[in-house]
């Protein structure tokens, strides 16, 4: 184990915890509104961090850049469909929920 | 047993499966997703027996026949959602007529 | 190593059981809309199948048609449906539709399961070790043009397979056009947000598509893999709202719809002359020939797939006067 | 570190399976198409920690045409398969 090693390591279980975050913020959050930032922030920060851990171990800088462009591409597609999903919703009339 | 027969078996069950429901089920989207479920059973079968190799590169022959399986399984299920919704929209539902009670 | 081992026999486990229990949920909930769309989580778990197995190049075609383009296409047939149901107004709810069994269920099960057993022992009775054609694949790959085992049996070695294989997706196409045209259905504007989705990811989705056409010489991809997602692009362009032009729906359409198997034919009627066999290509000009029909390949399967989605023959210039 | 991996994508792997039980429950319909899409992030996250354990960088690729399409079958349901009506809980 070198420091890269470690640094990999830790970021990588990081972004373990922040899938799990979002798991139970998909399970445990009252309506679609709140889940929806259960599976963009949580989820996306996690694969992030996933994708800087494998990076630092990455063989070449063009190995990183794809693992970069893949990150990139799940933040894109997640900001756009719970945008629409949730657009869809409030046009269907689903009410935020209130304490 | 080696993981390949794991998902060999796999395979068989998921084919058993879809041919139960496909049996079972009156609606025809459900039979065509259990056609689907079907043809994947099998290429899953095809593809852990061609993982027998050991620590050698598996067999390249069934993972092509796999790969044109799955896009000729795709335009044959479009082909088949197309049928289904012409006959939804003559007869007004997407189901076989059951010539049992008529 | 035993534990590396170890976890990858659980790994395994879990995939496998997940895998039958999503299809068996898949097959016997009771509303279609979910049935849809625990299928589409079944062909993400099956992706990673491929990938434990070995088998990228399966995997590969399977991210780009089980997560784009069966979900896609499975939803879109679910809508017009409940909309063909509802004007025809059936008595009784269309959802429940889907549950409703012919009895008696427990002729089929008795039946099934000794198929079921025999089909496991069958399996399991084979031998634990067999190399099967990868030898002959992997001494023949230096006469193949292309170094990716895969690509080579696809593109060479059974080229008349893909050959046949092109003419069948052509053959679903006719059939859905022969029932009739497009529905012309009135699309909501896509809005800011869908439109910029779509203008930013389609041309990235054209260039993946040509950087899987261009690996699959030497890494997993190729033109299965590339012409799904071209397909994709054409799914996710076409639910933006995006419309082919009336002027290119008509031949130049057609022409790109049987460029793959009018040039593999070509190539199987000019290998058959010079060579005297089908589609056996000189070894020094394989990789480029390789190269060419998969280019076709590519976009006849992309062109094809999304043709598929719009569900019927697109209305020509002849049917606007 | 190839431990560490396996480990990490067994425990995405479970995760999911949490995630099905939305998929399951509901209620509405945008909440099933919501843990699909948890499942599709996840999967990229899984397939990149078995590329770098197996050393096996082509499964990148396979992640990278996961991460394309993510939105596609998404945007299928919102384009056309969510129902107008959506009362909040579907018929049970």
């Amino acid at each position: 184990m070198i420091l890269s090693d470690y640094l990999s390591a830790a970021l990588l279980i990081a972004g373990a915890v922040f899938f799990l975050a979002g798991t139970l913020g998909l399970l445990r959050f009252p309506d679609v509104y709140t889940r929806l930032h259960a599976l963009t922030k949580a989820d996306n920060v996690g694969l992030g961090l996933m994708v800087v851990g494998l990076a630092v171990q990455a063989e070449s800088w063009a190995a990183a850049g794809k693992l970069l462009l893949i990150w990139l591409l799940i933040l894109l597609a997640g900001a756009s469909v719970a945008h629409l999903v949730a657009g869809g919703a409030l046009q269907r009339g689903i009410l935020p929920w209130k304490r | 047993m080696s993981a390949a027969f794991l998902y060999a078996l796999v395979g068989v069950g998921l084919f058993s499966l879809g041919l139960y429901a496909l049996i079972v089920h009156a609606h025809l989207l459900r039979k065509i997703l259990a056609l689907n479920v079907m043809g994947n059973g099998v290429f899953l079968v095809l593809v852990a027996l061609a993982r027998r190799t050991g620590e050698a590169r598996p067999d390249a022959v069934p993972h092509a026949m796999v790969i044109t399986g799955i896009v000729v399984a795709v335009s044959a299920t479009a082909f088949a959602l197309t049928l289904m919704l012409k006959l939804s929209a003559a007869t007004g539902r997407a189901e076989l007529p059951d010539d049992r009670r008529e | 190593m035993e534990a590396v081992i170890l976890l990858q026999w659980t790994f395994d486990t879990f995939l496998g059981l997940g895998l039958l229990w999503l299809a068996w949920r898949a097959l016997a909930c009771p509303d279609l809309f979910r049935a849809i769309v625990l299928f589409v989580a079944f062909g993400l778990l099956l992706a990673m199948a491929w990938v434990s197995l070995d088998a990228p190049d399966v995997a590969l075609a399977e991210a780009a048609i089980g997560a784009g383009l069966t979900g896609a296409l499975l939803l879109a047939a679910l809508a017009r449906l409940r909309s063909s149901e509802t004007n025809v107004e059936v008595a009784g709810q269309p959802e429940k539709k889907g549950l409703k069994v012919r009895n008696p269920q427990w002729l089929p099960v008795v039946v099934l399961l000794p198929v079921a057993a025999g089909l496991g022992y069958v399996v399991l009775s084979l031998p634990p070790d067999a190399v099967g054609l990868s030898a002959q694949v992997a001494a023949n790959l230096e006469t193949g043009g292309v170094s990716n085992p895969v690509t080579a049996v696809l593109l060479n070695f059974r080229g008349y397979d893909t050959l046949l294989e092109m003419v069948v997706l052509l053959l679903a196409l006719l059939g859905v056009w022969s029932l009739g045209g497009a529905a012309l259905r009135r699309e909501d504007a896509p809005g800011l947000v869908l439109d910029t989705l779509s203008r930013l990811l389609a041309p990235v989705l054209i260039l993946v598509a040509g950087y899987l056409l261009w690996v699959g010489a030497h890494a997993p991809g190729g033109a299965f893999q590339a012409g799904s997602v071209l397909g994709a692009a054409g799914v996710l362009l076409l639910l933006a709202g995006w419309r082919l032009h009336a002027g290119l729906a008509a031949l130049p359409l057609r022409l790109a719809l049987v460029a793959g198997s009018g040039i593999f034919l070509a190539m199987a009627v000019f290998t058959l002359l010079m060579e005297g066999q089908l589609l056996k290509y000189p070894p020094a000009q394989a990789g480029i020939l390789i190269l060419v029909l998969e280019t076709a390949a590519t976009v006849s399967i992309g062109v094809t797939l999304a043709a598929l989605f719009l569900g019927g023959r697109p209305p020509n210039k002849q049917d606007h006067r | 570190m190839q431990i560490l991996y396996l480990v990490l994508a067994l425990f995405l792997l479970l995760n999911l399976g949490a995630g099905m039980w939305r998929v399951l429950r509901g209620p509405t319909a945008a909440d099933r198409m919501l843990a699909t899409q948890l499942f599709g992030t996840t999967a990229v996250a899984v397939l990149l920690l078995l590329a770098q354990a197996y050393g096996n960088p082509p499964l990148r690729d396979v992640a990278l045409v996961f991460a394309l399409l993510a939105a596609v079958t998404a945007v299928a349901f919102v384009r056309r398969a969510w129902p107008d009506q959506e009362t909040g809980h579907d018929s049970e």
